[in-house]
């Protein structure tokens, strides 16, 4: 394997999606929403529970390239438990690293912060699969917002 | 035969590496590299005789113009075209189609074009494996009008079912429009077979030779249809132009599409006339350092000579549906025997993504696309999210088929 | 100021030679002639980092795309926009303005698209000195739509009539199109007006700034209109690329106006839906060599700086104007001071065929346009049958001047 | 005068073009046309009348460049008093001379036919002008189509 092989389908990615975590369809939920990347046909459905400001739980089940796959697999190990404030920020830094084309600026901190997410950094470089990447996190942000949404009155009774 | 190794040195970018390993590009149905004439063409005009063509009665003018109709001239031999002012310069071949549709929806408020009409009871027909600027066009020419949307339906082995041909296209037809070499199967479809059958029923036919025009020798004449169009960056020549070439007489008829400077007889506030073909369909400032520059490209091409051309690929091409059959789990998507095929092998394999196969051949430089090509519904047919595609070229070599078939194997191990 | 001598050494043809005596080219507003550094970006494209864009997971494809979408950010700051992604590139500014064209009547028969409609009763406006590319496009609109074409007239100095403006354009009034600068007068017209009025009776208003965009500063957002376009070859940029720039949440909305491949989100047989913008608009392989030649020729003309250039053609206009009063017989068309004018001076002499002046020009090595620029309204209105015009770029020295007057002296001489 | 100015504008155009030839309206005539070249607005308006299979006179009137005058009037200096099927013919190798891009393969023997007419050989190279040369040539053409014409019986009788 070549150093950048490496660097792009690290053991992490390739871990995540021989043994994807929270997969699987969660019984009692807020939200469910269904993502998918029309150019490519990865797809994901993924349900949130909301308890006190936080993801309490959270499943998803796909398909699709590793990429989208072990992303939505370590999405959901970071943001499972977290506030959702937090998580929508991981969210933010994430999108922000797919986007950086190769050259990322961001702190050490946030890398901490990002943990397994990182080694999501060399897909930056590929456009076209920048996407694949973001699939499950975006998905996750639509689930929050409509689970904790204006839109979602009952939402405001259970928090 | 033809020497590839002479033909990879004229190809600059052949040389470059991709992540510390040479580049091994099986991608030319996507795009094609350029020789170093191409680029020197446009180069060499820039530098050298550039200046707005048609308008100008200066020097420069004068040489660009000769440039640019002189192009035309080469395109013309390249296809048998009978007359020169049957080439329209467009900017790639979606525009070419998107031209044709449009003059087809005009002709219902242009004066004298009643014959083009297109409405309500009419239909259009294409194939299931279309890529997507042959059937966006006609869906949306279809929603301007009213006509029906059809198309024929492909088999298992990527051909167009036969009994659908005489079937979907019947007396309501107005246009058959078709893919010649398919780009996501590789399929090569019956062209006399298609246009006889448009021919009897009285509607225009159309060929995408967007596929073709690159690996086998075209010739109007005996294709006998009534337009065909190609791109400039799939024959080895520059972004920024492809080719309409129609029948005169129809050309002659068909209303305009865009409107603007150098396509109008003469402009009044009160009313319009229009130029000729070709000038009526090529509005606005064209290609001009383009058009040399495919038109080198053309000239490169005829020098190797397209039958060698296609013999060479069908080499390539058998060569690698033999090698391909060894690779466990793998599934070619299209026409696996050579008969009837082009240089572009679609595949799947088991349990890996197409996206992670190119992508992780990429990583040892070899070059090939994934995706659904352009041509969704294709991936729809059979029921897969998306395909690896290795496309071949002139300079593909049977070393490279070898680096592709390797890769494969290195990225199942990795999967495994 | 800026150092003319040190700029002509940067564009290989000014060395020329026409019929053995050294090139003076005055035809920049025809198009303008190109840096190598804009010739060397293509050239490099094609050798270096050339596939096709977006559809690649390869390296090759992700370095192209990221050539192609840098240019998209280079025009949105060039032109200030406040977003990259209402940036579209088309092939020519004749293509842009089409579009938007074919976009409103695609209106018609687009769900969802119910604002845009144009139909009988409605109005769209140019001006009477509208280059053919933003003349007939909307000429063919109100074909196809039935609604009225309108002009606002010019006075005798080539100046809109003011009054015009507030009448023409009107409660009916669904687009307003009109140009910067006048390719063939020179003329700069009020933006900020026609804007304005446009907005008052909630019109669309549309820039051409074909000719704007070489020589001043442009800002879409202090200029206020909803959509402005130019071309790439104006710009000493390559030809084969324009852009048309719109706001966002109106592109949002828009109709798509070619169909193909890019500008899907997802095809089916059964109905497509559409990418946004600026994809939806670029169906088909993009000007892929081009776009980074585009941003080569922004980044050379950001170098120098826009004022700059300003300021150094007025006063090269001015020059030019005061020496022009000295020819005998000499009648400029269009405004005879540098008030509100560009770097084009349109002109007719006394007895002798614009044609002719143009040629005997070429004999000498100046390279002047004759004849009615595309604009034949505007040789209409002034009753001629042609103009000679000598424009004038970043490039233009007083001695070139110089030599067209003595040209056109001895041209004078042959006839006399 | 550079020597190419020289092969463009020779004297010959130039005195064609101050002192033009069967300029003026015919009075008796079998035909009249009138063509424009909408590019430059050149535009000419001709009468021929037609005699035992000759052109027996010919007359026009026109607006536009040296070029498009000196072409027509040089034109009808060599058609008048020719038999049609010459003028015809002659018509043909003007316009083979005004599209060769300034490689002209005529014979000596064609040339000398040309007389004048060979004076436009420089316009060939310019595309744009190549109209104005044509633009009389064209006129008598159609013109003396129309005398001798099918479509027009009357002339049948004359001859
Ligand atoms: C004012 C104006 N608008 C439009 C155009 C058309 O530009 P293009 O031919 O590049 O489409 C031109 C130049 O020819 C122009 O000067
Ligand atoms: C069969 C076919 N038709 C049309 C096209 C569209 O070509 P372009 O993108 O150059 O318009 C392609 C390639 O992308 C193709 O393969």
């Amino acid at each position: 394997m070549t150093a950048s092989m490496e660097s792009m389908y690290q053991q992490i990615i390739l871990d995540h999606y021989k043994h994807p975590n929270h997969r699987g369809e969660l019984e009692d939920f807020d939200a469910e929403v269904h993502h998918v990347n029309p150019t490519c046909g990865d797809e994901v459905t993924l349900r949130v529970q909301v308890r006190d400001g936080e993801i309490a739980d959270l499943g998803w089940v796909g398909e699709g390239c590793s990429i989208s796959q072990a992303s939505t697999s370590v999405m959901s190990d970071l943001v499972v438990g977290a506030p959702i404030e937090n998580a929508l920020a991981l969210q933010e830094k994430f999108v922000e690293l797919m986007q950086s084309q190769g050259n990322n600026t961001l702190s050490e901190d946030e890398v901490e912060a990002l943990e397994d997410a990182v080694a999501f950094e060399g897909v930056s470089k590929y456009p076209a699969r920048v996407k694949c990447a973001l699939l499950g996190w975006m998905a996750m942000k639509s689930a929050v917002a409509e689970a904790v949404g204006p839109a979602s009155p009952a939402t405001e009774e259970k928090s | 035969m033809i020497d590839v190794e002479v033909i990879r040195k004229d190809f600059p970018i052949l040389t470059r590496e991709v992540h510390g390993v040479p580049l091994v590009y099986l991608d030319s149905a996507n795009s094609a590299q350029k020789p170093q004439v191409v680029i020197d063409a446009e180069a060499e005009l820039y530098a050298q005789h550039y200046s707005n063509v048609a308008r100008a009665v200066h020097t420069l003018g004068s040489e660009a113009t000769h440039a640019y109709e002189n192009a035309r001239d080469t395109v013309a031999r390249f296809i048998n075209a009978p007359r020169r002012d049957e080439v329209i310069f467009t900017k790639n071949i979606s525009e070419a189609l998107n031209l044709l549709a449009y003059s087809l929806s005009n002709a219902a408020t242009f004066p004298g074009a009643e014959k083009f009409v297109v409405g309500p009871g009419d239909n259009i027909v294409v194939t299931e494996m279309e890529h997507h600027s042959n059937l966006v066009p006609w869906q949306l020419l279809a929603q301007r009008t009213g006509a029906e949307f059809r198309f024929i339906p492909i088999d298992d082995e990527g051909r167009l079912v036969d009994a659908a041909i005489d079937e979907r296209i019947d007396e309501n037809t107005k246009v058959v429009s078709f893919v010649y070499q398919s780009n996501a199967l590789g399929t090569i479809n019956p062209v006399a077979r298609l246009v006889a059958r448009a021919r009897q029923v009285g509607a225009l036919s159309i060929i995408d030779a967007a596929q073709a025009a690159p690996h086998l020798p075209l010739d109007v004449q005996a294709l006998g249809a009534d337009f065909l169009a190609f791109t400039g960056h799939k024959v080895y020549g520059p972004t920024g132009i492809g080719v309409l070439w129609g029948r005169y007489e129809l050309l002659a008829e068909l209303p305009p599409f865009l409107g603007g400077g150098e396509m109008i007889e003469t402009v009044s506030m009160q009313g319009t006339t229009y130029a000729a073909p070709p000038h009526r369909f090529e509005a606005g400032t064209p290609p001009i350092a383009q058009a040399p520059a495919l038109a080198a490209a053309i000239d490169y091409l005829s020098a190797i000579g397209m039958e060698n051309v296609r013999e060479h690929e069908a080499t390539i091409t058998a060569y690698a549906l033999d090698r391909l059959a060894t690779v466990p789990g793998l599934r070619i998507i299209g026409p696996n025997t050579p008969l009837d095929r082009g240089a572009t092998i679609s595949f799947t394999m088991q349990g890996i993504h197409p996206h992670d196969i190119a992508q992780l051949l990429d990583e040892q430089g070899i070059a090939v696309r994934a995706g659904h090509h352009c041509a969704r519904p294709v991936c729809v047919r059979y029921g897969i999210p998306a395909t690896t595609r290795a496309s071949f070229g002139i300079y593909t070599t049977p070393a490279e088929v070898d680096a592709l078939i390797a890769g494969l194997l290195k990225v199942q191990e990795m999967f495994g």
